[in-house]
């Protein structure tokens, strides 16, 4: 057993640290939301340029071959610092998923264009998180010989900054998924609006023709992709939820040391000391339940559960930690002046994406009236 | 005991729930919808003055003013319905500075200001709280120094809201400049067209606008000092208990817990099982369910116990501090509901129930600390409702 | 609209209060206790001489014609000085049930001996406040001409202590109530062992022979009967609960005052001051839905939800004002020298009595769902 | 990082629990039932003497006393499997005081006492409360003065567990007698049979029996103190945080929740729907899994933590706290789903799981308090943790 990180792990975490502290000039972040750039590129091109953008892919590929644990890493730092980039989009939920699954050729011709920050790629699963593979929308039809799928998707992110999007469809009784060129015809973006800014898109498809060399997968190994997808990306999920939270609390700290009301500072109350207590004791159990489900997708494990149980965690946690920063702050912690009000949103987003606590509840539920 | 409307109070509510519904035209939705959710755009002053012209400024209020002297209750019902309408009624203006002023105020001041109030043309904005005087207003540093008849003020407001189009700003200043605590403090009615008053924007996480005001030697007429001079502590904390108990009324979240439910009843996935059908999302509604009953009742009583004058100090501490932790943990169970479609805004296509639940989350914080954050009201609480010794600050 | 108790039922608060608290002495209580008597006699009696068990019942059978608000009065006081009195099973869950649908014999039968505290009587409806008729394991059977029944009833409150037992079985279709001798042959009673040591059986029924003089109803009026059983007898409990939240709260508070700790007393930290302040919240809001529910149930009003949210809010604040004054107590607090304990034990079971929190809230999602 | 355990660690784990398994053999389990729970009858004294035979008690002492210095992790695998059992193993005897005595008590001492606990033939009783010194230990007034090259102790202990069947007393006594708070407290072995000592019970809500000890000018050899003479508070609160980590073991609600959720897959209502399938039932569960899971990690990284020599003052409280809480919701939502019949006591016909939720909720709230009450381990966390001052007190 082993809690603690490697150097080079260490490393990673300084390393990538330094690079989204440097961008996260609250000046700088304004500047970006008012230009009307839908995420930060700036910042995506400095961690292409760090080499960041390959932690955890193939050296044959460019990469640096490590693996799910750096990855986590850099999406706390992220979430410390939090700004708009693709990561878990471009990296976790595609990029990983060509490395793990992809043919030679799907590798070569995605995953060193996605290390050099070339490649946005995301994906159109889902908008709950659920692995409801009935559920989709996307049919697929031959039509004069070209097989085309037409269909609706929910909550895509990045859809219109990407270069491809990950789709599953189904032909009957077959799942697959496949890469569409996002300048393919017959798909249409309909741009919405999220809490954070975060581009988002309602996705319409009609008649867009597959490209065969694009598919990931098919029949009946879809829905372990999927799963692998899900969970990684869930678990992803979770890890930025541990930076954003710990810069609540920090930020939270830090005010509450400062601020004076009755002539003492306001940490000095217990009611002050025990609620932040209280969202030390949260985040000490959401980094360990998160770093469990890491270490067993790591090493290979079944973590169906211990995904599940951490996602809930996170829900919680996000939701109680942002509330107590936004409390304790006060009036100053709603200004967009100061960087607070960032993090709560993103607390928000975090929640609800990828399932909120309450559906993971029950989701664990039945795994444990289904189990043995 | 008896605890439901007679049928009289339902036969006003019914007819007051009707009237807002006319009153919300779409004109004036559209025009709260961009931007100024809060009021002040001309669509907004119509309603306003028609409220007036209607008579239901003044329901509450004394004959002599031309009001209708309703109970305490009829008045609740009131602010229920015009709550649930979703309109941004200047409450503070017409429930707590209004009836202060009519209170307390000199006479010049009351033919002043009260028919504008009582005809919905005059709107005040509140100015208190100062970057280092929050939750211990106390502390508050703004000056006001009598010269030639006129108050002189100097210093500087946060988070006055309302004061980019508010007739007047209703302020807290300090007036003995020996004092540094509750003594020494004044109510002063500033007009907002006064030189050397400047306002600049804030916007916060609510997306709802409030000002940051600056007073440099604004100068205002002796007699617009509302009470006693020094005595306006009384005064403030008067005004907070009265704004504690339309804060956390309980109409809307009762009408948004209908409409989410209304709307996953209509929510089906491809085997034609509605969203409602699920266990989880049903035991959410519950809890929220469960929430609001209990605070339904809270308002209800306090509102019985001021039209019996039996208001004690921790009842409005205990309906604050229920309420506001309460709309958060609603907004959470609903949000979770709704899914990951609630975290569209009110300017998306696809959002669901035009955004609220999103707008709504982020403004929810706003009631835990101000008026009187919650640690001190649970230290109300316990002080006063238990007898339990203060810890010293 | 009125929050308030008319003097009548003032006096009926302050001569309750005083006879519960004649009858509450700790060295008392304990002596019942291991004397092995089941429940508190004396005060059964001084109940009865007091006039006080005659509170809802009609003036010619020798009540006074009050209601259910002055019922759930005195069950505060109750719970405010808990010790084991039958007087939910007595009064409210069989008592107010002949008064309202019982016939003139069947009252006249009844009534006075139970004004008069000659009678004990209770109901054997069902485990977990469940209004499920199916699962009901009372089946009747035609032997030789005569009507008997047979089954298990779970957890049954004063069975041995009663003279007459409520009893719903089912013939085919038809579904009835009717009053069980508990002399009757074919009864046999297994003693069961709870928290509070309220008295409880396991009952066994083995073609108990049916008095048809004792049917309190049949056929498709049952159904409405045992839902006016169920509604008020799930009220009581929470009124008992406030009572017991209520001296548990109050305990708390008084020791807080006196306990000393760092040379202050414990009431001056501002945590305990806080916690004692939650259980002051809880209480005002559990007693404003019980009183919405008692005040409904009083005018003749559909009450079904409100019923579920007042036992919600029971429970909840049954389990946390109970853990809070055990914390706030310390040790002390567990010694069954001092009356706290007791409380605790109460707060327990009434928590879990006719439905936990968790399962109401089930059944208001149910409502809700079902609602127009 | 690596969050599992390795192969030998999980051999190590089946190991101990066919062992314990097979420990708990059905007269031990009959004794353990009637009344003595936390042990000292004469089956439960078998068996620790077995366990000592068996060199389990020495599983992480160092060589020199016939130890296997096993790690912390493997400690924990011991100490997780042990409670697991049920077996009321003297953890304050064995991984508390014998290491305390092991590093500062006298080579007499050592001698006297070590083999005696490794052999688990010594068990000790804590006498640290007093009932005007709970969490305020440092308060306590229990006086022992030097006469002789014997100490004389007078005084009166709370609370003091075990006190009816162990051998001797850990107790915390003032030795200075200018002091009252901290400085000035000594730690002495009091030998359970000494003269002037008496003991009488005390019957609590858990059933579980504790002892008022009083003092009587109670003699003891003057080697019998441990350390430092005035010097005691370091040996108490080391001693507490070694305590609190046995406190909130994991193993026993993990336990309880595969129980009761086989429990809930075997109950069928009338149409055949087991209560497993009850949506709620099923979130009751998952709630105590996903707590459940947390607490197993922070307790494993406790013990890793402790292996690599890097604990830190806050990592303790935060388990405390976090155990001792859960643990109360824990039983709480395991008794909702198994309904009223969670009530039955284990003496009871008709009871669920022998009865053990009615024993565990009356236990539960003393763990909030015991070791040092979760308000002061909250002050640790915001004042260690999290760098924020204390107020005074």
């Amino acid at each position: 057993m082993d809690f603690s990180y490697s150097e080079e792990q260490n490393k990673i975490k300084e390393l990538s640290s330094k690079i989204f502290q440097n961008n996260n000039e609250h000046e700088l972040l304004r500047k970006i939301e008012e230009s009307g750039s839908p995420f930060h590129k700036k910042l995506w091109k400095e961690l292409a340029s760090s080499g960041l953008l390959g932690t955890a892919f193939n050296k044959d590929l460019g990469g640096t071959d490590l693996g799910f644990v750096e990855i986590n890493i850099i999406l706390e730092q992220l979430g410390y610092h939090i700004s708009n980039i693709p990561f878990i989009q471009t990296i976790v939920s595609t990029g990983m998923a060509i490395n793990e699954f992809g043919s030679q050729k799907l590798r070569n011709f995605f995953i060193p264009k996605i290390i050099s920050g070339e490649l946005i790629l995301t994906t159109a699963l889902n908008e709950t998180g659920r692995l409801d593979l009935n559920k989709s929308d996307i049919e697929l039809k031959k039509i004069n010989g070209v097989n085309r799928i037409s269909g609706k998707k929910y909550l895509v992110s990045y859809a219109e900054e990407s270069d491809f999007i990950l789709i599953p469809y189904k032909d009957e009784e077959n799942h697959s998924l496949c890469f569409i060129d996002t300048e393919s015809k017959g798909l249409i973006f309909s741009k919405l609006e999220t809490t954070t800014r975060e581009p988002h898109s309602l996705l319409t498809l009609e008649e867009v023709e597959i490209d065969d060399n694009l598919i990931l997968c098919s029949s009946s190994k879809t829905i372990d992709v999927l799963n692998w997808i899900n969970l990684r990306t869930i678990t992803s999920i979770c890890s930025l939820t541990i930076g954003v939270a710990q810069a609540c609390l920090d930020m939270t700290v830090n005010y509450s040391k400062e601020r004076k009301a009755f002539n003492r500072t306001i940490a000095s109350f217990q009611a002050v000391g025990h609620r932040a207590a209280n969202s030390f004791i949260d985040l000490s159990c959401l980094r360990l339940v998160t770093e469990q489900a890491i270490s067993l997708l790591e090493h290979g494990k079944e973590a169906a559960r211990e995904v599940s149980i951490a996602k809930i965690w996170s829900g919680d946690v996000a939701h109680r930690t942002s509330y107590t920063a936004q409390h304790l702050h006060g009036g100053i912690g709603a200004d967009k002046d100061y960087a607070l009000y960032r993090y709560c949103l993103w607390a928000k987003q975090l929640e609800l994406t990828q399932g909120s606590s309450a559906y993971h509840l029950n989701n664990l539920g039945s795994m444990i009236r289904n189990s043995n | 005991m008896k605890i439901e409307f007679t049928k009289k109070q339902i036969q006003l509510r019914n007819e007051l729930r009707s009237y807002f519904k006319s009153l919300m035209n779409n004109k004036l939705k559209k025009e709260l919808k961009k931007g100024s959710a809060e009021g002040g755009g001309p669509e907004f002053r119509k309603a306003l003055e028609k409220i007036g012209r209607d008579g239901w400024i003044g329901l509450s209020w004394p004959k002599e003013y031309g009001g209708k002297e309703a109970t305490p209750l009829e008045q609740y019902i009131f602010t229920e319905e015009i709550m649930r309408s979703g309109f941004p009624y200047p409450f503070l203006t017409t429930d707590s500075i209004g009836p202060t002023i009519a209170e307390f105020g000199t006479k010049k001041l009351k033919e002043k200001l009260i028919p504008g109030i009582l005809s919905g043309k005059t709107i005040f904005a509140i100015g208190y709280s100062e970057s280092n005087a929050g939750t211990d207003l106390a502390s508050l540093t703004t000056k006001a120094t009598l010269q030639n008849q006129k108050w002189a003020i100097n210093g500087q407001k946060m988070w006055t809201s309302l004061a980019d189009f508010s007739d007047y700003i209703w302020l807290a200043v300090r007036t003995d400049k020996e004092t540094s605590n509750h003594e020494g403090l004044s109510i002063i009615v500033v007009p907002n067209d006064s030189k050397g008053l400047s306002i600049s924007p804030i916007s916060t996480l609510g997306d709802v606008r409030t000002n940051v005001t600056y007073y440099d030697n604004v100068r205002v007429p002796k007699e617009y000092l509302v009470g006693e001079v020094n005595k306006g502590w009384k005064l403030i904390t008067g005004q907070l208990n009265r704004e504690r108990l339309s804060l956390v009324n309980n109409a809307p979240i009762e009408k948004l817990l209908e409409d989410v439910t209304f709307w996953a009843k209509k929510q089906k996935n491809s085997q034609g099982k509605r969203l409602i059908d699920e266990k989880w999302v049903q035991t959410n509604l519950a809890r929220v369910k469960s929430g609001t009953e209990a605070l339904k009742l809270l308002c209800w009583k306090q509102a019985w116990l001021m039209t019996e004058k039996k208001m004690k100090m921790e009842d409005a501490s205990v309906a604050k501090v229920f309420g506001s932790e309460f709309f958060i943990e609603a907004y959470r169970l609903l949000m979770e509901v709704v899914g990951q479609k609630s975290i569209l805004t009110k300017n998306s296509i696809d959002n669901v129930l035009e955004g609220r639940l999103e707008m709504l989350y982020r403004v929810s914080s706003v009631l835990t600390f101000g008026g009187g954050t919650n640690e001190i009201q649970r230290d109300i609480i316990s002080m006063a409702g238990l007898g339990m010794p203060r810890e010293d600050r």
